[in-house]
């Protein structure tokens, strides 16, 4: 089974990279670009079919390693 | 959206951390109701972190002038003289509830904090430090601190380019639900160009710098103010980010800025940013200012009045700006990347008034907001003078075993793991990089001059006796210096205590302030600096009392400075300072602590004068070039120091015991005050001559040489075995 | 010799590069801000180290599409000498004028210490002073030095001779492939570097391995 | 308009992040985890309504920017 696990930051939260790459974008001449906020995604293969038990697990995951929950969301998808 | 007309209800009142008198007292300054905003504006001035209520009492006791001191406390670091025209700017301050709730940006932006501390007076930063204490190893968060911290510590310094040269790291059951971050900073600066806050002339532009304001860390200086309860997570969505990158293009702005004449004053924001750098710049200045809050660079929609005074936004200045130069300073931020924006004006009404969206949302007597803060006089127990150790108590063990068993355990093992992660060399300067006694950085255009660092403490000294706790860290700190050839200038004091409304706490604070003040004048080393931690508390049990000290050192010629790794093999070992007999004190000892379990008897007591005697004579054996290897005596005694000074330089030593002593309190008391030394063998005689002259007992120990360790019958072990176990606590620790 | 040092915003190894510079040739490199589009005439060109525009996206990611670098690239291209360390290294990388990827270090852990490196090929313009697979110390201090290319791009390099260095005795501090430490473009003109030489140039460094770095590109210069 | 740009490392590059995670998770106690690969998101608000057009400037800020082509793949979607 394969997910997908997408972390971002809570809104509010400063993005200095989102930040710098806005600039960058500005810098080369993309126009009308208004934000850019940058988070990750985790592609995770699992083990059996459980769909139910895989999305509990990769919640776990995430409360215990893949966000820094203070500061991120995360959402969980599969493929 | 935070509206400006909430209604002032007592639990609103309460909920900004002001106590019912506190708020009689706003009602007398204001002479009426205050709006939401104000109501802001004075829990942030007047809550512990800002306004110093319980400690301002017992700093006042602390020295803080001395020949080379050109600015003591008050500024936003502390400046030292060190001849040619050039001064040392350093601080050090704690972030630690930031840290212990999200340990990589709390400590990121502690760092980032006290580096702006140092180049808004204008110096260019060489040098940080960062002294850490976590709960037990075992503790379920423990691990999970240190990585985050550490990583947080390394991310920013190491990005914004400053080496990182020396530190602590500790561990104690007593900070399981309270890490502490200490960081320190200096910088550089020239000493005709040092920078200061008071702002000076009316109706001068007021200017913002940096980057721009969010919702980061509203109520921030609050929170630092409280203790800890199981509702922690409720205060997280507080956390500030650090911009490391920010910080750098920042440092480089405003030294082009100082350069060009536009600066009158500048300040950081810092705690409770924009209302307290405003306050403090008119305040001092005998000003008022008026800020227009539409014209603060903000990057995120419908802020409120009450949020952007009390933002923590990193990254940020404010400064009064010389109005002829406001193209070429709003030119040198454009390059930089960085928001410059007129924001108010200084005003001769001596008001503090904040206009929004047309609209007066505060208007306070500024000078009030500061010195009208409450003070107190807190009650407090004298703390209990702790019962000596019998003289006849000396649990044995055996040595070799006890030594390797102390070499791996948490608090002694090597910090490599720790400080590999910093960038130790950045600058091309670092003479000493961690590991040694002190850091040691070369001064930038001097041929020979090098500034020395180091930050002290002992805690579990200064729980037992915090009186005699004060003075060991100074003493420590002080020694630390004097160990690589430097002359301790000037310190800076970061003093972590719980909860000052308890009386016990409050007493032991006092009382290790009383030790500090005391070690500091006999040894000549002023408080130039310094910060307050205070309710580092959780459920009702404070940390251990941790008086943090960071120390700053002069070495004239860094071709004589000492290091701690032998030298050379055949060298002779001196043992300086030591009782007549050797060693005796094992109360509060580590051995006693990490190979029996005993937390108890008196710690070791300091005699300044002897301190003094000693160090001075060390310092004028390293200047003349003739102690090839120097290592003071501290956590473990004479065991561990010769182990150490073995493992630096992979040299084996045979030290001789002295005949029917016992040798337990011979290798591992700890009493102060303590060198050890190798010089060539054909100067030892003349050597303990002289320092028999000057009255300071000194004994030949021994010899380096081989590649094992031998204390006289009671222990071989191979410096292969010594370093194996002192480096492999760390990393086996944090594998998990 | 005639240098230049690259100055982007973040860069923070600058000052250490300029002072190395200084000192072994004797002449203050000039600098160069990102807006420029020319540079000086000068024999080399140096991009020091850092964390430039904070290493955010990836590092040198956007300091390689900023102005300077398209002047750099041509200057590459009429066979000045060109340098990147570091961050430099990871700039000149992401602006095309090296191959391969510098990833996370294996152990996600910055690692400041010093390494052993071997001249893995010392007939360059930046090694001849050096002696074929001689081993150097030198240090290193970086977060992302874990080089990476595809196995066709990577035996290009191992077989034209375009490895300069590599870490040697057990000293991989990031998990390079091949210990790979230094590489060369084809024409040998440009070099990018993970470890800091200009930090272990004097005494005060404790050490002065990596002069020879710049006493090489002294002599092509001369 | 609200775009969400994916980059992801290409099959074969190595992933010292996903292989760490990997790791973590295992010593974690999470069993079945077969692999872990990291990669960005990076959500961009852009101005104008023109949706190909939108895609096409994206695919260009990828092209120039945001993705490594060296060693990444990237994707956009809209909102
Ligand atoms: N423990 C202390 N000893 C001496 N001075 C102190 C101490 N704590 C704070 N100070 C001084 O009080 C002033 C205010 O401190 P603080 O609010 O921490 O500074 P900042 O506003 O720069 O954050 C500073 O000048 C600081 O040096
Ligand atoms: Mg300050």
């Amino acid at each position: 089974m394969k997910a997908r696990v997408t972390v971002t930051l809570k809104n509010g939260v400063l993005d200095p990279q989102g930040k710098a790459i806005e600039g960058a974008l500005g810098t080369l001449g993309f126009a009308g670009v208004g934000s850019v906020r940058q988070g990750k995604v985790f592609d995770v293969e699992l083990n059996g079919t459980d769909q139910a038990k895989a999305e509990a697990d990769l919640k776990a995951m995430c409360e215990k390693l893949l966000a820094n929950t203070v500061i991120e969301n995360y959402s969980v998808d599969f493929a | 959206m935070i509206r400006n007309d909430f209604p002032i209800t007592p639990e609103l009142v309460a909920s900004h951390g002001l106590k019912p008198d506190e708020y009689e007292r706003i009602l007398r300054i204001t002479g009426r109701e205050p709006s939401f905003t104000e109501l802001g504006i004075f829990s942030a001035m007047w809550n512990e972190h800002c306004s110093y209520k319980s400690s301002k009492r017992w700093l006042r006791t602390l020295p803080t002038k001395g020949e080379r001191v050109i600015q003591g406390p008050g500024e936003n670091a502390g400046v030292v003289d060190i001849g040619d025209g050039d001064c040392v700017v350093f601080k050090m301050e704690s972030h630690n509830h930031p840290s212990y709730i999200e340990p990589y940006q709390g400590a990121a932006t502690g760092v980032g904090g006290i580096l702006r501390d140092v180049f808004t007076m204008g110096a260019r930063p060489i040098a940080a430090m960062n002294s850490l204490r976590f709960g037990e190893p075992d503790h379920p968060k423990t691990r999970h601190l240190v990585a985050g911290v550490v990583a947080g510590v390394g991310g920013y310094g190491n990005a914004f380019g400053v080496p990182t040269v020396g530190g602590e790291v500790n561990f104690d059951a007593r900070y399981n639900g309270n890490c502490l971050v200490n960081a320190f900073a200096a910088g550089l600066a020239k000493t005709d160009a040092i920078f200061l806050s008071e702002a000076k002339g009316v109706g001068l532009p007021v200017v913002y710098l940096g980057a721009k304001t969010g919702r980061d860390g509203v109520g921030g200086a609050t929170m630092a103010s409280a203790e800890f309860d199981d509702k922690i997570d409720e205060k997280r969505p507080t956390v500030q980010v650090g911009d490391p990158f920010t910080e750098k293009c920042l440092l480089e702005a405003c030294l082009e800025l100082m350069a060009s004449g536009a600066v009158i004053a500048i300040q950081d924001m810092g705690a409770a940013g924009l209302t307290c750098s405003a306050v403090e710049m008119g305040a001092k200045g005998n000003l008022g200012i008026e800020l227009d809050l539409d014209r603060v660079p903000v990057r995120e929609d419908a802020m409120s009045a009450y949020e952007m005074m009390l933002s923590e936004s990193q990254e940020r200045m404010l400064m009064v700006l010389r109005p002829e130069k406001e193209e070429e300073a709003q030119a040198i931020f454009r390059k930089w990347g960085l928001d410059f924006a007129i924001v108010g004006k200084t005003t001769d009404d001596l008001r503090f008034r904040i206009i929004h969206q047309g609209v007066e949302v505060a208007n306070l007597p500024i000078k009030e907001l500061g010195d009208e803060a409450p003070e107190y006089d807190r009650p407090r127990i004298e703390p209990k003078k702790p019962v000596p150790l019998a003289a006849d108590d000396v649990p044995q063990a055996d040595i070799a075993e006890s030594i390797l068993k102390l070499l791996a355990s948490p608090d002694q093992a090597s910090r490599r793991w720790v400080y590999e992660q910093y960038d130790t060399m950045i600058g091309g300067n670092s003479l000493q990089r961690p590991g040694g006694d002190a850091g040691v950085v070369r001064v930038e255009g001097h041929p020979t001059k090098a500034l020395a660092f180091s930050s002290d403490v002992t805690p579990r000294y200064c729980e037992a006796d915090p009186f005699e706790g004060g003075k060991q860290a100074v003493a420590e700190c002080w020694r630390n210096l004097t160990a690589t050839g430097a002359e301790p200038l000037a310190a800076t004091d970061n003093l972590n205590f719980g909860n000052p409304e308890r009386p016990e706490i409050m007493g032991q604070f006092a009382a290790a302030i009383q030790g500090i003040g005391e070690a500091c004048r006999e040894l000549g080393f002023p408080i130039v600096s310094g910060n307050v931690s205070l309710y580092n508390e959780t459920n009702g049990r404070g940390i251990l009392p941790t008086p943090t000290i960071g120390g700053v050192g002069l070495i004239p010629d860094w071709s004589k400075m000492a290091r701690i790794a032998f030298a050379a093999e055949g060298q002779t070992i001196l043992h300086f300072g030591a009782p007549e007999g050797g060693a005796k004190h094992l109360g509060q000892s580590i051995y006693l602590r990490d190979i029996h379990g005993r937390a108890d008897g008196a710690p070791p007591p300091v005699d300044l004068a002897h301190e003094k005697r000693v160090g001075d004579f060390m310092r004028t054996l390293i200047r003349e070039g003739v102690a090839t290897a120097v290592h003071d005596i501290s956590d473990g005694g004479f065991a561990l120091a010769l182990a150490e000074m073995a493992m630096a330089s992979g040299i084996g030593a045979k030290a001789t015991l002295p005949d029917g002593v016992d040798p337990i309190p011979y290798l591992f008391g700890e009493d102060q005050g303590r060198y050890l030394l190798t010089v060539v063998s054909t100067d030892a005689d003349r050597i303990l001559g002289e320092a028999k002259a000057a009255g300071i007992l000194a004994e030949k120990i021994g010899e380096t040489g081989g590649d094992v360790l031998v204390l006289g019958e009671s222990a071989s072990v191979s410096v292969k075995d010594l370093t194996a176990a002192h480096e492999s606590w760390f990393p086996s620790y944090m594998k998990g | 010799m005639k240098s230049a040092v690259v100055l982007l915003p973040g860069l923070n190894r600058d000052r250490d590069m300029i002072a190395a510079l200084t000192k072994v040739s004797g002449q203050a490199p000039k600098t160069v801000w990102q807006t420029e589009t020319e540079l000086p005439d000068v024999d080399l060109i140096v991009i020091p180290g850092g964390f430039s525009f904070g290493d955010y996206l990836r590092c040198g990611a956007i300091a390689a599409r900023m102005p300077v670098m398209r002047a750099v690239a041509d200057a590459a291209k009429r066979g000045v000498m060109v340098m990147g360390v570091c961050n430099g290294f990871q700039i000149l990388l992401e602006a095309g004028l090296l191959p391969g990827a510098l990833m996370r270090n294996s152990s996600l852990q910055f690692v400041c210490r010093e390494v052993k490196l071997q001249v893995a090929n010392a007939n360059t313009a930046f090694t001849r002073a050096y002696a074929p697979n001689e081993v150097i110390r030198c240090p290193v201090a970086h977060h992302d030095g874990n080089f990476f290319a595809d196995p066709d791009t990577l035996a290009r390099l191992e077989g034209e001779g375009r490895v300069a260095f590599r870490y040697a005795e057990d000293t991989n501090p990031n998990g390079s492939l091949n210990d790979i430490a230094g590489i060369l473009n084809e024409d040998g003109n440009v070099l990018g570097l993970m470890p800091h030489p200009e930090n272990l140039i004097e005494a005060a460094h404790g050490g002065s391995d990596g002069r020879g770095i710049f006493e090489s590109a002294l002599r092509v210069a001369a």
